[in-house]
């Protein structure tokens, strides 16, 4: 019960003294790397409470997580929550549903487009909108100043389609079943049964989930960075007083030596996380992925055969947490056309589809968002015509992406790769 | 002022076309072969330059509008697809928004999307000079994601609902899109804004008619050496039949639509599934916009904003203008709305958002007395006005308050 | 009865300050080269969008060529640098759909002084591209 | 929480910058006064007032708006007034169709000199909405 919860004493130890029959978290080097915080509650309680905290203690302004919607509840979508009650068992927050109605990524950019928020606000995001924030960020589009990053070893989420004829509530308990061996729901969008990047960068608070046998029971949050430290610290309701749990290191020392976040956020998952199970996902979804780039149609038969019936709503664009032009090339001016073109296209083609730049809109889109694609799979769910728009786009994006050895969402302070250069480089290109 | 209102008068007089007589085609092979070989003819008579029409694209899952002028392609046409995924009326947009071409086009287009069109050129987004516009009668079109997900067994059941093309009474719309089975306005009747219009109710075996529907179609079939002489009175008897059994299926679907939207609590379950992609508007023919007001930076706010609804409500949907787009886009287009049900098509999320607009548009049409797509000469409603007209909406003032205020002071 | 020779047509963007001086004196030396190359003069050959590539490719282009100042040469510092990158970029993108236009696209540096190298550039790029034939892009309807 | 105390509607007055601010200048020069919580807001001209204008406040946490503008035939811009009737029965139609209280919106003319008129609108329209009570839309967290 949460209001007991409240009332319990804050039990903060040092790392050092965790009881050893815990595995995981306790198993590790007394000093700086601690960084797993095992708690004795499941992980969605885990979540609710922490979340619950820290807005009644106002050590953050507001929570971005997933929640109900309408009376029925029948919708999902993403809300800024302010009242604490949202948190509790029966509140309208679901942070930890896998399902995906926005990139979470673009939302944080639309918050945090004109400044920061004078007080922290957390965020409860996949991993893919975590890594879409950051390239939002280092395109100007978002400050990562206040926020409090909280992201979990992702299962996948399951397709829009299954949000709006309520499926998804039905399928949760399989969903939950299967991440806790490891193992992917097949229904869940081929975008994420492919992903290769399902564990959490740059989040300040990564809840693991991939693997966690006891995911009802027990969850182990890692604070990845001093932030995360910073705010788990304190929160009475955690760290329960039942024996065999680990809890964080109160005294500041304990807390300053985790890694900190200075000059930008990086990755410092440890060894801890990479358990045997998120490898094995990993060797699946490379699997998976390679299979997937595999049945990509490609030349210019597959991209007609492909995009053919593109109704041209550019929906896949609107929804891209990297297409964040207010003003698209391709709604543009310089895209509307002259009755003259279109005669002039006619007398060289014999015929010209009307409106044009069917192929043309996804190529440019290539040419302007690959490098930084993080593979969200936005763009496939929404696009009202089922053309797999993702798989298209993160097949070019990883191989945009080797070119320049980057990847989107690894590193704020990382160059965009078409802003910067190397005066060596790529001599082979030019002849 | 009374200049103004003759001519309303008339205009809206003129939007019940009753020609006496059209033309016969042929048609043992089938409506649409006909119809297409007849293009094909026009086309190598030179009586146009080019045609734009929806042609199955290669993969053949579905069809995109062509301007062709080879009539070699026109194999691969069909004047009417069982799916509408461009809407006709935005095609025809882009192809004349910066004015009239040089060459001279026939457009075939369902007869929504015609009216389409006619909303376009007052919002001087598109030209009809140069084009002769087209239509059939037109049975709706099916759902475009239930046809995507078979497109073969799609054009299957769509044959075969629209199987007798000669009686409305035998079509079954059930498999069509919900905003075409309530469709009344699929004819040329009550919207005579084509050219030329393919009648295939009342038509007897082996032929239906063309209907000329302006001078302009008048002279197409003068070239093309078609008697205009065959009599229309079994068409327009069932299409006045058909009409009045749809807008009485339309009316009855509203009331019952009524029911399940009204008041916040019921409107934000129609909504609760939104996703904010604006599909529906990018979609929408009449929201030609090249920047929209609800993706501009009207609404790009600090974050202090956002925090301090929040507040208040205790929680903020994000993004947040889930119900400001949806009545502020109404606000916008509504009285334009053909009910073409291309935003419907293009949610996806399921919401029936066609519906919930094609009940808006007829209420809000009907308060400001006019008919989107009706005529070419119809102003805009919200361009226009009259002196005396809508005094419910003037609050009246009553003397009373005024009595209390000098009390007070 | 002989079938046209097939003319390539290509878009040639060259900067202001190298390849575009190249070219010009090229022609003021009255050089003989193809007259294949229609030229678009670009400031520095890093304000080519790649959708400038794109779009000629989709309107007919048979081949792209852009063409700048040797690097460390440029005008801006790094213009060029900039659109080695794109350039490779683009052809990643041709490469991995399989469009079979990646080696219709070609960067050359070719500084102001050097118009022998620029009649000689195109001359090697038309070639190639009659070689290859017209380009598969140019005729599609349903683009 | 606030369940106890009287409810204060938040009121949004567009006021059109000729006759409806007029109106409340010579409300102020007649030390005339209205309620506190009508927000006057003023736009050049009825007109020139977008629907969408008249939608936001009403979803972003008003409980009313009122608009004031010329008496038809003194408009400003001779037919601006006539044009915000139309406007204001198209959004009327629209929220009463969605059943989200078309009373909420009010439109009445007031001239430059109706200083009276304009504090009584005020006062009469923030009674009105009282009695309606809160607006529902404000309080929902999904719209």
């Amino acid at each position: 019960m949460p209001e007991e919860a409240t009332s319990l004493p804050s039990e903060l130890e040092g790392a050092t003294s965790l009881p050893s029959e815990l595995e995981g978290a306790t198993s590790l080097p007394s000093e700086l790397t601690v960084k797993g915080l095992k708690i004795n509650k499941g992980a969605e309680e885990t979540m609710r409470e922490l979340l619950r905290s820290l807005l009644e203690s106002g050590k953050v302004s507001g929570v971005l997580a997933l929640g109900r919607t309408g009376n029925a509840g029948g919708g999902v979508a993403y809300s800024l929550f302010t009242d604490p009650d949202a948190f509790r068992a029966d509140g309208v927050a679901i942070p930890l549903l896998p399902f995906m109605p926005s990139n979470a990524g673009s939302l944080l950019s639309r918050l945090t487009l004109k400044g920061p928020p004078a007080k922290p606000v957390a965020a409860v995001i996949k991993p893919c909108e975590l890594r879409a924030f950051i390239e939002l960020v280092k395109l100007n589009q978002g400050s990562l100043d206040n926020l409090l990053l909280i992201s979990s070893t992702c299962g996948g989420v399951y397709p829009l389609d299954l949000g709006v004829n309520g499926e998804l509530g039905e399928r949760l308990p399989q969903y939950w079943e299967a991440v806790k061996h490891g193992e992917l729901d097949d229904q869940v969008r081929p975008t994420c049964l492919a992903c290769a990047h399902f564990v959490p960068e740059n989040a300040d608070i990564t809840v693991a989930l991939m693997g966690e046998a006891e995911l009802d029971a027990q969850c182990t949050l890692y604070l990845n960075t001093e932030k995360g430290a910073a705010f788990v610290d304190g929160v009475a309701s955690l760290p329960s007083d039942v024996d065999g749990v680990a809890s964080l290191p109160s005294d500041v020392d304990g807390v300053a030596s985790l890694p900190s976040s200075e000059g930008g956020l990086e990755s410092h998952l440890s060894g801890e996380l990479e358990t045997e199970a998120i490898q094995r996902s990993h060797s699946q979804r490379q699997v998976h992925q390679e299979a997937l780039f595999a049945g990509v149609e490609v030349g210019l038969k597959g991209m007609i055969h492909t995009f053919g019936r593109c109704i041209g709503c550019h929906a896949c664009k609107t929804v891209c947490p990297i297409c964040y032009c207010r003003m698209c090339y391709f709604d543009s001016q310089g895209c509307e056309h002259s009755p003259e073109f279109y005669e002039g296209e006619l007398e060289r083609k014999g015929g010209v589809r009307v409106p044009s730049n069917t192929v043309f809109f996804q190529l440019g889109r290539l040419a302007h968002m690959s490098v930084s694609c993080v593979g969200c799979g936005m763009c496939t769910d929404v696009c009202p015509a089922d053309i797999p728009v993702s798989t298209i786009f993160s097949k070019v994006g990883v191989a945009v992406q080797a070119l320049f050895d980057y990847q989107p969402g690894r590193d704020v302070t990382e160059e965009l790769p078409l802003r910067t250069f190397a005066e060596e480089e790529l001599a082979q290109v030019a002849t | 002022m009374n200049d103004k209102d003759t001519t309303r008068h008339q205009a809206k007089r003129n939007t019940v076309l009753d020609p006496p007589c059209g033309a016969l085609l042929p048609a043992e092979d089938g409506i649409e072969a006909a119809f297409v070989g007849w293009l094909k003819e026009a086309l190598n008579r030179n009586i146009f330059d080019a045609l734009l029409i929806p042609v199955e694209v290669p993969a053949e899952d579905s069809f995109a509008y062509l301007l062709l002028q080879d009539a070699a392609i026109l194999e691969s046409a069909s004047p009417l697809p069982p799916v509408m995924p461009v809407q006709g009326g935005k095609a025809i947009s882009r192809l004349t928004m910066r004015g009239n071409g040089n060459k001279r086009i026939a457009v075939v287009v369902r007869p929504c999307e015609a009216r389409a069109a006619v909303e376009l050129v007052k919002l001087k987004q598109a030209h009809l000079d140069n084009l002769w516009l087209i239509t059939m009668d037109c049975p709706g079109a099916l759902l475009l994601s239930d046809y995507l997900e078979d497109p073969a067994a799609g054009a299957a059941r769509f044959a075969k609902a629209y199987a007798d093309r000669r009686h409305p009474s035998e079509w079954d719309r059930e498999p069509m899109r919900p905003v075409c089975q309530i469709c009344n306005h699929f004819s040329l009747r009550q919207a005579p804004v084509s050219d030329l219009h393919i009648g295939t109710l009342g038509s007897s075996d082996g032929a239906v008619f063309i209907i000329p529907a302006s001078p302009k179609g008048e002279r197409i079939l003068e070239d093309m050496d078609m008697p205009v002489d065959a009599a229309l009175d079994s068409w327009a008897e069932q299409v006045e039949e058909a009409e009045q059994t749809q807008t009485e299926r339309r009316r009855q679907a509203h009331t019952e639509l009524r029911e399940t939207i009204t008041g916040p609590e019921r409107l934000m379950d129609v909504f609760s599934n939104c996703i904010n992609c604006h599909n529906c508007q990018r979609a929408c023919p009449m929201c030609y916009c090249r920047q929209c007001y609800f993706e501009s930076a009207a609404l790009k706010l600090p974050p202090e904003n956002y925090l301090a609804r929040a507040e208040h409500k205790g929680a903020l949907r994000f993004s947040p203008d889930t119900l400001l787009f949806h009545i502020g886009r109404a606000s916008h287009m509504i009285l334009s709305c053909v009910s073409c049900g291309a935003c419907e098509d293009a949610c996806p999320m399921d919401i029936p958002i066609a519906q919930v607009f094609s009940l808006l548009a007829d209420r809000a049409q009907e308060t400001l007395g006019y008919v989107a797509g009706g005529s070419l000469e119809e102003p805009l409603p919200l361009v226009a006005y009259e002196m005396d007209e809508l005094h419910q909406v003037e609050q009246p003032y009553v003397e009373i308050y005024h009595k209390q205020e000098v009390q007070d002071a | 009865m002989e079938e046209q020779k097939f003319r390539p047509k290509i878009v040639g963007f060259l900067c202001n300050w190298c390849a575009y001086t190249a070219a010009d004196s090229a022609g003021v030396s009255r050089s003989n080269m193809p007259p294949s190359v229609m030229v678009v003069r670009v400031m520095c050959s890093g304000r080519v969008d790649p959708l400038f590539v794109l779009s000629a490719f989709l309107r007919g282009a048979d081949g792209v060529l852009i063409s700048g100042c040797w690097p460390g040469q440029c005008h801006y510092q790094k213009g060029n640098f900039h659109a080695r990158r794109r350039a490779a970029m683009l052809k990643g993108i041709f490469e991995t759909l399989e469009l079979e236009v990646e080696d219709r696209l070609r960067l050359s540096w070719v500084s102001a002084s050097e118009a022998p190298r620029f009649v000689q550039v195109v001359e090697e790029f038309t070639g190639e591209v009659e070689q290859s034939g017209p380009s598969p892009l140019r005729d599609e309807m349903f683009l | 929480m606030s369940g106890e105390r009287e409810f204060e509607p938040k009121i949004i007055y567009f006021l059109c910058s000729w006759c409806g601010s007029g109106g409340s200048e010579t409300a102020a020069a007649h030390h005339l006064h209205y309620p506190e919580n009508v927000i006057p807001s003023r736009v050049n001209c009825t007109g020139a007032l977008p629907a969408v204008h008249i939608v936001r406040p009403l979803i972003e946490g008003a409980d009313g708006v009122v608009i004031s503008g010329c008496h038809p035939g003194d408009c400003h811009y001779e037919d601006g007034n006539f044009r915000a009737r139309r406007r204001v029965a198209l959004v009327k139609s629209l929220l009463d169709t969605l059943g989200l209280e078309p009373e909420r919106v009010w439109f009445r003319y007031v001239a430059h000199g109706e200083g009276q008129r304009f504090v009584d609108t005020a006062a009469e329209f923030n009674d009105h909405v009282k009695k309606l009570g809160p607006n529902p839309l404000k309080t929902r967290s999904d719209t």
